[in-house]
């Protein structure tokens, strides 16, 4: 019993990691409209830039948050001069690819400056351990368990429930009708994407101090779960995203329990495909559609 | 690229049409005899097949509008098909070759039709999954694929006692694989299932009111070209001797997706042209090295800057707007 | 004058759609553009909102030259533009879309947002029975009054409509003709496009006829609904 | 006269939102029958019921007899009922003729291999497209427009093109909806015309408008929709006669003005 | 006369995934050829390109190489696939591809001309269970974890067949691919059954694994690992979690190996991180070319290379001694390896296994 207590346990505390990445994701989405292969390596600078700024203030939490969220949120300014500003009336597919070229350059270019190498990002949080014997939590699965919930929570206030919020998503929905009521289509979306990126980068940090360790490359499948977890909540629902994150997370496990981990990916693609036969967009439920 | 109206005007005519396709399908069927270095004929192969793949790719996600960015997937049932029939029952490539083209259109049918209400992202990262899955098998699946080890000393294809196995002889595989499946997807393009397609593309709810079976044709879409991406697999195992499932990863879809965007979605000459560009590139950036894919990324960047139609314009509705928003209801009136 | 046009001329690719038409608008009239499909009358509030691009000529709004400004900068300075295909956020709410028209203001009290809220309901009851569901799932003529309710969220000193009455009840386009003749008594100005010119030229304190993208006609409302080509040509009588 | 299309007490919700609300109607065959009510009341989604767009929350819909109920819109368009859509839905980069081709996919069918070998049946089907095509084009007066881009096109002849591909299928019964929104009086008038010769040559046909001077001139059977109810049906007279009507839909008959 | 200059191609994934490893290869065959160089009586000239751990890019590479008759042999590639891939190329070219760290068992048997000097996991797994297992930590049920690769899978074969042979008790068995990165499950799943020693099957993941055992409060099992090899990575990321690891190297860096020892600072100071086993054997693998091309005497050609380095006699590179078997592998011997106080400290020596 306790084991299949802890491997739950196990399937969550990755859930969270996928839903953190996930909330991100959502917010660059629902902000901007269109979807993105860039995210993974957004969540990649932003664990960089934690682990320099770590080694130059020392290991302060509350600096590495802003130096990450800062660092991926100008990044976001970055991928979206490139890849969104000009394409906005272009059909998706476009910007898509450029989404993945930029992916691939980001990619590269963190592996020439900061080697290829993968680095310790050790004692940031202690680690200290509640619970008892197999069944418990890290400090620093609390953090992030924690910062999951808060997060999507503020998120979904700010989104549902504050002008600006209804500001951003109209702006994803219909830029010319945006535009008629005096939104700044460019800024508005702008400034959506870097707080996804930003996200994202903090994102980035907790992962990097969850694992211990951050490499150039590690984008590319935390990439891929943030996009999976997102599009299993609907991609533009943030709760539900999270929900997603989560979902994914103790599928994952709960398979690996049964079977293999070798077979992690299979469990949750499947599980994905499940879940979109019988509800096609997703969790979130679906408003403003009809043939 | 635009081309002179008196060129354009030649093209018109059916009959200088056929003598001008005959010249140039006899150039490039002589082109073996020129005596090329190996490795330039393994360019050409390379591209010849990736001809196949990028076009295959661009039937679905150019002309019915579905959004596959897993093809790989799909290459990959191919080649292990070939390579697992020749190595285990030994069967002579030209029956296994159809056969890894039926199966990667089996798999493509069980694919399509659960997912075939799903639309745009949704479906694409379905694709995905699949074609991860279809690795992840490969990966895993031991007795038959030899797992990690992957597959080895697959027999070169004989015909006549003539053993196709430099790349020098090999073109001439890729060479009537490609033609073919030109002239067929030409064909099909222009007739009343291609135009069923195109229709499903521009506006699905429209085509059903007009009686297109929707459902059927996705489906049917889905797998002609998975069904080529198979028959590109099948003729790429024998050539390459040896298989294994790293080969036919998500980074190879999207290698093939960006052939076909980057030639232009939606023609038939765009994908052609985006093989040919983004294989040359690949070789013509190698001696610098880290840097390659980095000025790789850039031109790709560039491209979709300065061409976003792709490289051969395309039909104005590939380009139309689609954003994710789907705002149907709101569009003129 | 409230917003000048002069000499506007806009292109489509190698279609000219309007070619150097002028029009005044005064401060607390109603205006209206009459012209058959494709005159250049949608044509003609897209440049003026910044939406279409202009080859040639000037805007000005209040005196203020705004030829060249962004169109979220022209809303901001109190023109509002209902366009031609009503233009709702599909995925938000009937309330969040009629929020969505109060962003321009920065500064605007919850109570004023309430209280023109109510005001529009009392216009369109039937908004208020859909007020949580999603703009994109209202049936067409539903969709058509939230633009126009989205509009007067604004509260825009200038409002220029697009065949507001397209695909209403009777009932609703007699109201919505109320509505305009209120709007104008509380001292707003609107310029008013319908393809059901004898309404709108009744209601119309001026009026303009555009044919292929200039201006023909134009005078005080009552005298074009009796002037023959006119009620030939756009009357169909 | 027989009766082509019946609705048994359709139902549809939307969640708690009754669209369509025990609605049972008759249409006859050869009448241009009209379908009226307020904005909301329903008129669309009964229509997207009747073309397998919705399926009912419950009800049945019998076409010529054959209960149809809950079939794909594609198999309900072969059995021979063919609608336009309230927010045009054209195939907007394909040109007018293409469009119209498209309508023809019912009434033929070769496949890959009859495409591959191009054989016979293939050609002949091909050149039996391109001339009913234009032959159809030429119908609805568009002829001048067969090779440009549908997106190009003013409005009302959009609507055109629309119609001219349902035409296409050869339907027995056309579902029009609003298809004189955002026309001028005279345009109206024609296309009110235009039906009416329709009609004239067999085809039974349903409109949507709230266009009244269009609807009384235009349709032989009215029926009157409010809050997804029934409230009325009746000729043209009838309708406008009815008290219900007059307060929920007309007003104070401003607008109505003019009936002729 | 002036030396004579051979051109020797190399492939390595210097960009992509394993762009770690690309880069290792050509910090330390650039070291070594430099070396060549400098004493004077062969230079050797390498020429480096890009297959971005790519079958497809390695097999047009081998292709390019096999065309250019100036080019003598070929270093590389990285992985086992893209060596496989290239491996018909090279056959048919009559060209040696001689790659520092294909550990597929099948490799070097599809050709005459292949070669690898990763050594074999028939070795080295074998020697894991019996000596280091069994005789020298006296493990009695194990825990196995490995990566689900060539690598991988031949290790864990070999390493089963021999354990059980031994009487090793196998208590678990879990495998992952490599690019996982959370391995919780796994590890709750190899701690219910309680082995007392664990077996790390990796090369890159070790030190990461190590942590997370660390991190779910596992204090009662002994971890061992195949694989890394005395990688300074481990220390550096795994910190005191590594405190007591126990693993088998086919060479070791330690104070009292001066050359070595050097070799691993130089390396260092070029790369900006220390070395694993690879670049070491990539390091070898130019030593190799160069003794083989001197034992042809005047008349070096293609095919006397080869003949050469399949019969070269008493070389001893930095990662111990190295002579072919005939299909191209190599058999080497082990140390057992533990880590003390930050330290990597050598528990056995090389004749422990007689
Ligand atoms: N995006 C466009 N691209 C090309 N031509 C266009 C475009 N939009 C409008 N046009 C053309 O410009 C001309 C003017 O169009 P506009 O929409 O302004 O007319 P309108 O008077 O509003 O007509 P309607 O009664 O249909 O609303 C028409 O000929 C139309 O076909
Ligand atoms: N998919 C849907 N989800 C939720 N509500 C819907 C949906 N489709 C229609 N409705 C609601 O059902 C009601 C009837 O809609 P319908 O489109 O049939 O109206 P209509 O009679 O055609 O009106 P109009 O004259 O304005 O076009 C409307 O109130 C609409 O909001
Ligand atoms: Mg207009
Ligand atoms: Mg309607």
């Amino acid at each position: 019993m306790d084991y299949y207590l802890s491997q739950a346990i196990n399937g969550i505390c990755q859930g969270s990691i996928y839903a953190l990445m996930a909330i991100g994701y959502s917010v660059v989405v629902g902000v901007v409209g269109l979807v993105t292969f860039t995210h993974g390596e957004v969540i990649m600078l932003g664990a960089f830039a934690s682990f320099y700024t770590f080694q130059l203030v020392g290991n302060n939490l509350i600096i590495g948050v802003i130096a990450s969220f800062l660092a991926s949120a100008f990044i976001g300014v970055f991928v979206f001069k490139i890849c969104y500003e000009r394409f906005f009336n272009a059909p998706r597919h476009i910007s898509l690819i450029c989404t993945i070229g930029t992916s691939m350059l980001l990619r590269n270019l963190a592996q020439i400056i900061f080697g290829p190498n993968n680095k310790p990002l050790l004692e940031v949080v202690p680690n200290r351990f509640f619970g008892q014997g197999v069944v418990g939590l890290t400090l620093v699965q609390i953090i992030v368990i924690a910062t999951v919930i808060s997060l999507s929570f503020l998120l979904f206030l700010f989104f549902n429930r504050t002008r600006w919020g209804i500001m951003l998503r109209a702006v994803s929905q219909d830029k010319t009708a945006a535009a008629m009521m005096g939104i700044n289509v460019r800024l508005t979306s702008l400034l959506g994407n870097s707080i996804g990126c930003g996200l994202g980068g903090v994102a980035g940090m907790l992962l990097a101090i969850y694992y211990q360790t951050l490499v150039a490359t590690m984008g590319g499948s935390a990439g891929m779960k943030a996009f999976s977890s997102a599009v299993l909540g609907g991609l533009t629902n943030i709760p539900s995203a999270a929900a997603g994150g989560l979902c994914l997370g103790i599928v994952e496990n709960l398979g690996i329990t049964i079977s293999s981990a070798s077979f992690r990916d299979i469990f949750a693609f499947i599980f994905l495909l499940l879940v979109l036969i019988v509800k096609p967009e997703g969790f979130a439920k679906k408003t403003g559609v009809r043939p | 690229m635009t081309i002179p109206p008196s060129i354009s005007a030649l093209f018109q005519k059916k009959g200088m049409r056929i003598s001008l396709g005959i010249l140039g399908i006899a150039l490039l069927a002589l082109i073996p005899q020129l005596n090329l270095k190996s490795y330039y004929m393994g360019v050409l192969c390379r591209i010849l097949l990736y001809t196949i793949l990028a076009g295959s790719l661009n039937v679905i996600n150019g002309y019915s509008g579905q959004f596959n960015i897993g093809h790989a997937g799909f290459f990959g049932i191919g080649a292990y098909t070939s390579a697992i029939l020749s190595l285990q029952l030994k069967m002579p490539f030209w029956i296994a070759l159809p056969i890894s083209g039926l199966l990667a259109m089996i798999v493509g049918l069980i694919v399509a039709l659960p997912t075939l209400r799903l639309k745009g992202i949704y479906l694409a990262i379905v694709t995905l999954g699949a074609s991860e899955i279809i690795r992840l098998i490969a990966l895993n699946w031991m007795s038959l694929t030899g797992g990690p080890n992957g597959l080895r000393g697959i027999p070169a294809p004989v015909l006549f006692g003539l053993k196709f196995s430099r790349s020098q002889q090999y073109y001439y595989i890729f060479l009537v694989l490609s033609l073919v499946f030109y002239f067929m997807t030409r064909r099909i393009i222009q007739s009343r299932i291609g135009r069923a397609w195109i229709s499903i593309r521009e506006d699905e709810t429209a085509a059903r009111s007009l009686g297109v079976e929707t459902m059927r044709f996705k489906a049917a879409n889905f797998m002609y070209g998975a069904f080529w991406a198979g028959i590109a697999g099948g003729a790429f195992s024998p050539y390459f001797k040896f298989i294994s499932s790293d080969m036919f990863s998500l980074d190879e879809g999207f290698n093939i997706l960006s052939m076909v965007i980057i030639g232009g979605q939606g023609t038939l000459a765009g994908p052609i042209v985006g093989a040919i560009i983004v294989n040359f590139l690949t070789e013509f950036l190698r001696p610098i090295s880290q840097y390659r894919l980095v000025v790789y990324a850039i031109l790709i960047i560039a491209m979709m800057w300065l061409r976003p139609q792709g490289l051969v314009g395309v039909s104005k509705s590939v380009l139309a707007e689609r954003r994710f928003g789907r705002s149907r209801r709101v569009h003129r009136r | 004058m409230i917003l000048e046009v002069e000499n506007l001329s806009v292109n489509y690719g190698h279609v000219a759609a309007l070619s150097g038409i002028s029009l005044t608008v005064d401060q607390g009239e109603i205006v209206t553009l009459i012209g058959s499909n494709g005159a250049g009358k949608t044509s003609t509030l897209m440049a003026i909102s910044g939406l279409a691009e202009k080859a040639g000529g000037t805007v000005r709004f209040k005196g203020k030259d705004i030829t060249d400004l962004q169109p979220h900068a022209i809303a901001r300075l109190g023109i509002c533009h209902v366009p031609e295909g009503r233009h709702i956020f599909p995925a938000l709410s009937v309330k969040e879309n009629l929020i969505a028209g109060t962003v321009r203001e920065e500064k605007i009290s919850r109570q004023e947002i309430v209280r023109r809220m109510d005001e529009v309901f009392r216009l369109f009851p039937r908004l208020k029975e859909r007020i949580n569901q999603g703009g994109g799932s209202l049936s067409g003529g539903e969709q058509q009054m939230l633009a126009i309710a989205r509009g007067m969220m604004m509260n825009p000193d200038l409002m220029m409509l697009d065949e507001p009455s397209l695909g209403l009840a009777p009932i609703i386009v007699e109201e919505i003709f109320d509505l305009i003749l209120k709007i104008k008594k509380a001292g707003k100005t609107i310029l008013l496009i319908e393809q059901n010119a004898a309404m709108a030229l009744q209601v119309a304190d001026r009026g303009y006829v555009l044919v292929n993208g200039r201006i023909t006609q134009q005078g005080r409302g009552v005298d074009l609904l009796h002037n023959d080509e006119v009620r030939r040509a756009y009357l169909g009588e | 006269m027989a009766c082509i299309l019946e609705a048994q007490s359709i139902c549809k919700y939307f969640g708690g939102l009754k669209a369509v609300e025990k609605v049972d109607m008759q249409i006859e065959e050869g009448k241009i029958f009209g379908i009226i009510g307020p904005n909301g009341a329903g008129k669309t989604t009964f229509f997207n019921i009747c073309s397998g767009m919705y399926r009912p929350t419950a009800g049945r819909i019998l076409f010529e007899g054959k209960d149809i109920t809950g079939m794909p819109p594609e198999a309900i368009a072969r059995l021979g009922i063919a609608r336009t859509f309230q927010n045009i839905q054209l195939f907007r980069y394909m040109t007018v003729l293409e469009n119209v081709k498209i309508g023809f996919h019912i009434r033929t069918r070769s496949g890959f291999l009859n495409a591959l070998v191009r054989d016979r049946r293939y050609r002949e089907e091909e050149r039996f497209i391109e001339n009913e095509a234009r032959a159809v084009i030429e119908k609805v007066g568009l002829s001048p427009y067969v090779d440009t881009l549908a997106s190009n096109l003013p409005y009302g002849l959009q609507r055109k093109v629309e119609i001219a591909r349902a035409l296409a299928l050869k339907p027995k019964m056309l579902l029009l909806d609003e298809p004189v929104a955002g026309m001028n009086p005279l345009e109206t008038r024609e296309l009110s015309e235009f039906i009416i010769r329709l009609n004239a040559e067999g085809y039974t046909i349903v409109v949507i408008e709230h266009d009244m001077k269009f609807v009384m001139n235009t349709c032989h059977h009215i029926l009157v929709l409010n809050f997804g109810q029934k409230i009325c049906e009746g000729n043209p007279a009838e309708v406008r006669r009815n008290k219900a009507v007059n307060e929920a839909y007309f007003g104070k008959g401003l607008v109505v003005g003019g009936v002729s | 006369a002036a030396p004579k200059t051979y051109r020797i191609g190399v492939m390595a994934p210097i960009t992509g995934t394993n762009a770690e490893y690309g880069k290792g290869f050509q910090i330390a065959m650039k070291m070594a050829a430099d070396e060549i160089n400098a004493k004077g009586d062969i230079k050797l000239e390498l020429i480096f390109k890009d297959s971005k751990g790519d079958p497809k890019e390695s097999a047009d590479i081998a292709r390019q190489y096999a065309d250019d008759p100036s080019i003598m042999a070929i270093l590389g590639d990285f992985t086992s696939s893209c060596c496989m891939a290239a491996a018909p190329i090279v056959d048919e070219a009559g060209l040696v591809l001689l790659s520092p760290t294909a550990s597929n068992p099948n490799y070097a048997g599809m050709s005459k001309y292949a070669f690898s000097i990763m050594g074999r996991q028939d070795g080295e797994a074998p020697f894991f269970a019996t000596y280091l297992l069994k005789k020298y930590a006296g493990a009695k049920n194990v825990g196995l974890i490995w990566v689900n690769s060539d690598w991988g899978k031949s290790a864990h074969d070999n390493f089963v067949a021999q354990a059980k042979k031994e009487g090793l008790n196998i208590v678990a068995d879990v495998n992952y691919l490599a690019d996982e990165k959370d391995f919780s499950s796994a590890i709750a799943k190899l701690r219910r059954e309680k082995p007392d020693h664990i077996v790390i099957m990796d090369q890159g993941l070790v030190p990461t694994i190590i942590n997370q055992i660390a991190q779910a409060g596992w204090t009662d099992v002994r971890i061992t690992t195949l694989g890394p090899g005395t990688s300074e990575q481990i220390l550096n990321l795994s910190k005191k979690n590594a405190e007591g690891l126990l693993l088998t190297t086919p060479f070791f860096i330690d104070d009292n190996n001066r050359t070595a020892k050097a070799w691993a600072d130089r390396f260092a100071q070029i790369a900006g991180f220390f070395p694993t086993v690879h670049p070491a054997c990539a390091y070898d693998t130019v030593y190799l070319i160069a003794a083989a091309i001197r034992n042809s005497g005047d008349k070096v050609t293609r095919e006397s290379i080869r003949e050469n380095l399949q019969n070269l006699k008493g070389f001893v590179g930095l990662t111990g001694p190295i002579q072919f078997n005939p299909a191209g592998d190599i058999f080497r011997k082990y140390l057992i390896v533990a880590v003390e106080n930050g330290k990597f400290v050598r528990k056995t020596d090389y004749d422990y296994a007689k």
